[in-house]
């Protein structure tokens, strides 16, 4: 789970670590009064929840409550393009408003795990403001390292070590050195994936503020965290995938034509792979996972099937623990509750597949059956062209 | 031979007496896998299968001398049934567990460094080596004996390949999941080096994905001059870039985790990369041919 | 800093462990009053800080508000005599009124710092009630062992494991699991050296409960925990060995009649034994410690002759960071200012004893030099014999 | 020769700036001993008594090449200090600061069991190789070269004994402090070992005391057959029970601590148990004068 800012800064600074004074609004009229509030110069800053936002337009300075409103508006009315929104680009319905901050230079500090060592590695540079990864490529000596023992914490010469190697002494040293156990801690102890302060400023007064912060948590650990739940109706969120999570299903949409049902996640995108390869364009990745429900198949379909873009669906399943026969169950519940007629076809092999095939063949729907996922994918993309939808 | 486990295995069920345990121990019987008994805390001195049941995995192992576990335990408890386990002294503990925070792991992972426990997972299918014994969930007949390694990150994907390569009238030594997860316990690099001692394995089947550098570990096993061919499929070339992976992961991992880049590194370093799923048999099966037309 | 038993419990309870419904009184009428509300039946457990009271008469039930007024009022009137309070025994100053329970079978729960391995180990035992040490003596079999990782903590398997091993089954099991885990969380977190529940009951309805609890914690760690620093006036503390704390000195009385003020606390057990093995009898043990000043030991000089009993006083001191000129000077400044008549024998090596001695030397105080250890203890013995305190 | 520390030792000094650190700096560098630099985190860069601070023990080894480091930091902070120490590859580290919490020292044996890296202390005067190298705040004039190995868990009786060894004219090889606190870095035990393998070091003095088994656990050693004369002193003989040992330790230690009992102990494993303090040197020049009449 990823937060917005605004809330990833709250976190950190449950943590000591400082944060500028803010506020978050929803309309401009509200900009207008924190930025009476917080003083002259502030920051108007677009809370969405993808990256490169600030080339995108989505952070603005202003002068005074008038200037502050007069933007704020301007960004309210503006759908923000990123490289990680998509195309359409996502609406902004919320707007931090904080303190304009002078600074002298600025730090990276970030925590994340290492999954080929599987650990936990904490990483400062003192080129921040820019990507790490762009400061690991073109600049590996100003990337310090420390892990993060998952027992022990980072220990506090640790922190120093890292505190120093920014470049840091005095007060602003030992500021740094508490900032980064205060990452260290907020990590284990929320079961992060990632951390990131960036920029951490150094300010003209010789403070440590952190002005950028990016705290995402593992969506297998929320159970420990019941305070992070996600809200259930995310507005941003897409409706199929936020409907596929409502029924535990994972679902991404892919935007081509052919919609695919799939078990598991390597033979889902495998079967993608072999969908484009066969010279077709698949229209979402669906796992229905390994103990997945009758019910569960039939709102997969649908899902699949709501996509105005689909022409035809291939539905691959290898049974194991999942059976065939139950998957065939769902299909066709699915097809006869919606009437979808939308041209499939059917892969079934693995546990009860002959059961499978056979219940579908039973069931007088129109599909394809195939023995392999070659055939699957030639026979669904042959579908899509030919197919209409009725 | 083959790798991990053998006819020989004595292995206990963690989670024994639940839904999933109770299936799959089933299961795995019936494959005539030699399971020895199950742990299931509270329930003691039970008899579920017709096997002893027992409160703890160092009571079991003393009782029955097992040296495999296989685990059926929800994601809250698996890091603990881990380390009991290593700590009771089992050989290898296979996680069948899905949804195991990676904290959990990482703990997991630092407890076992102690040890000289192996573990194979989490998320994983299990292992299976056919017509000895099966460790895990995936479907037996499917399987055949033979003389491919089977390793992959991925459950049914790993089925499809078993599938293709017993279709094309080959067989395995071993198939091994190492598991989905980001943080795993056996990585591709352990079992190539697995692979290579074992004289029943003539090549292994590689089953990769997007995500991480495990096939870019791989990859410098095989560039050093590894002795068998290896046969590497990676999922998710058409898979959209940043869905997945997290940014940060990204600098650890050099900011390599696409399918093309790691399959272009196995290719470098002498893999043989099978560019669709549907051709895994058949590639295999024609290289054997080549090299061995008996 | 060892607790006593109410505040022992109290500390437990923070970590789920339960304890019987209680209060602590210091008046015959608050017992009755707590008897009253806590029901019919109840005991008066005398709280003290040294164990051995049952025997001694300290534990008594009461039925009803009048009896349990009675027995507090004895209680308040004697001074406990247990192998722990020495011969003059203690007085009862509090008592902790608690309701009566009938229970079934006692336990053992224990952790403590396993010195030769330097580890923490948590035992348990299905034999409660009865001192570990006869246990572990007589049945060592019935005595389970855990070690807690002090960066990993307790694991639930290894909570898991006691609890079996204590023959619980069902909810009792897991209650015990969990008492177990509260016992090594405390543990760690309160940085202790001792925690025991003996015995920790199992009632007639089947729960379990703390019915005496023991917590011992770190002196050297109390900077972690502010919240538990010992009250500066404890009412039973020895006046002379308080008296020594509050100058950073350690002193024990020992009951003879020749005080000792020596440096370290292995010169002054080893200057013991050889007064002891001269003939004598030694008064106290002062470790004047590392890093004295001359105040200090002019303090420490005074508390030594504060005992009445002292007929002559050793100091042996074997300079090293203390300096031998430092300790003459306190010792000068404190017969100049307390007039102390009582007879010393001073043995000074090491670092500026050549300076020392000659300070004295020139004080005109009266007073024996030694050379050595031996040639001290042999004079003080002598001097005790033969002096007199004017 | 000598155990631990030797002419060639290269010393870094961990709170070389504060007032200990300075005061006892001093004293080593007037000794002779080859101190390299020093630690004190914020003051990296400074020059003291001529030699370099550094801001860590990392940048300090890369710099100066020390392989032994000595600790003067409150007790707070030191536990993390030898961390630090251990972690940067710093062989031996002699903690003198006394008060550490004895959970830190816990804690710092299992993260030291995972290096290469031996502690002596805390709480520990120190130790000295007569003539060559000083690492603690023991008064250096009191030594002598010579063939006794020392070793005690006092400070000052620890001189005692090295001044009466001394003035026998006999001298120390070395002279080693395991430390006062209940939990220590190396034990007897481990110090047997090096004295058996130093041929320097003709026979040992053991200065114990009352509290926990270490002097036990020295007897086991000597019990199998130790190559070199033992002497023992245990002090505290008319110490009363009770009052320093925590009562659930006794469990762990066996019912033992007393001194009597460590006394015994030694004598039936062949260690010449000196009775009383006053009798350490006469004890051992006797001994040597026996066997060494030269």
């Amino acid at each position: 789970m990823k937060f917005l800012e605004h809330r990833a800064k709250e976190i950190l600074f449950r943590y000591g670590i400082p944060i500028p004074k803010g506020e978050v609004v929803e309309t401009a009229a509200r900009a207008a009064a924190a930025a009476e509030s917080l003083g002259n110069r502030v920051v108007l800053k677009a809370q969405i929840p993808a990256g490169g936002r600030g080339r995108a337009g989505g952070i603005k300075f202003a002068l005074g409550p008038e200037d502050a409103r007069a933007k704020a508006e301007a960004l309210f009315k503006t759908r923000l393009i990123t490289p990680q929104t998509g195309k359409q680009g996502l609406p902004i319905r919320s707007i931090l408003v904080e303190e304009a901050v002078s600074f002298r230079s600025e730090f990276y500090i970030g925590a994340a795990v290492d999954r080929s060592q599987g650990r936990i590695v904490l990483l400062a540079s003192p080129r921040g403001g820019i990507e790490i990864e762009e400061t690991a490529r073109t600049k590996p000596d100003a990337v310090f390292r420390e892990e993060i023992d998952p027992f022990v914490g980072l220990l506090p010469y640790q922190a120093r070590r890292l505190a120093f190697a920014l470049g840091l002494t005095g007060e602003s040293q030992t500021q740094a050195a508490a900032i980064i156990t205060g990452v260290a801690r907020a990590f284990l102890q929320n079961d992060a994936s990632v951390i990131e302060i960036n920029p951490l400023a150094l300010t003209d007064e010789g403070r440590l503020l952190a002005l950028d912060a990016k705290v995402v948590l593992d969506d297998n650990a929320l159970f420990r965290h019941p305070d992070f739940r996600p809200p259930a109706d995310d507005p941003d969120a897409d409706p199929a995938e936020a409907a596929a999570a409502r029924v535990g299903l994972n679902y991404v949409r892919l935007g081509g034509d052919i919609g695919c049902l799939v078990n598991g996640a390597g033979l889902a995108m495998a079967t993608a792979d072999q969908i484009q390869a066969a010279g077709g364009r698949p229209a979402d990745f669906l796992d229905i996972g390994g103990g997945v429900s009758e019910d569960a198949v039939r709102e997969g379909f649908k899902i699949v099937v709501s996509d105005p873009g689909v022409r035809a669906v291939l539905i691959n399943v290898f049974g194991g623990i999942v059976r065939c026969d139950l998957v065939a169950r769902g299909l066709i519940g699915a097809t006869k509750e919606t009437g979808a007629r939308v041209p499939f076809v059917v892969r079934f092999q693995g546990t009860n597949a002959a059961e499978g095939r056979a219940l579908l063949a039973a069931s007088g729907l129109a599909y394809e059956p195939a023995e392999t996922m070659g055939e699957a994918a030639k026979k669904a993309v042959a579908a899509a062209r030919g197919g209409s939808r009725s | 031979m083959s790798i991990l486990i053998g006819a020989d295995s004595r292995i206990l069920v963690q989670g024994f007496t639940g839904k999933e345990g109770t299936f799959h121990s089933t299961r795995m019987i019936e494959y005539g896998t030699r399971i020895v008994g199950g742990v299931s805390p509270g329930k003691g001195g039970r008899v579920h299968l017709d096997l002893p049941v027992f409160n703890s995995v160092a009571e079991a192992r003393a009782a029955t001398e097992a040296d495999v576990s296989v685990l059926f335990v929800p994601p809250f408890a698996a890091a603990d049934a881990i380390m009991e386990a290593a700590a009771a002294g089992i050989r290898l503990i296979v996680g069948i567990t899905e949804g195991i925070p990676v904290l959990d792991m990482i703990r997991v992972k630092k407890f076992l460094s102690g040890t000289n426990s192996l573990f194979l997972g989490p998320n994983t299918p299990g292992v299976i080596s056919p017509g000895r014994a099966k460790v895990g969930i995936m479907p037996g007949p499917i399987h055949r004996p033979g003389r491919i390694g089977i390793m992959s990150r991925s459950g049914t994907l790993t089925y499809e390949a078993v599938w293709q390569i017993s279709d094309a009238g080959l067989g395995q030594s071993t198939a091994v999941g190492i598991g989905g997860d980001p943080v795993t316990g056996l990585s591709f690099v352990d079992l190539l080096e697995l692979f290579r001692a074992d004289p029943e394995t003539e090549a292994i089947v590689m089953i990769g994905e997007i995500g991480g550098t495990a096939e870019d570990d791989a990859s410098a096993v095989i560039r050093n001059g590894y002795p068998k061919p290896v046969f590497a499929y990676i999922a998710g070339l058409t898979s959209p870039p940043g869905r997945r992976m997290g940014h940060a992961g990204a600098i650890i991992e050099g900011g390599t985790g696409r399918a093309e880049n790691k399959a272009g590194i196995l290719a470098e370093a002498g893999a043989v990369v099978i560019p669709l799923p549907s051709e895994i048999g058949t590639t295999v099966s024609a290289y054997f041919k080549r090299n061995d037309p008996s």
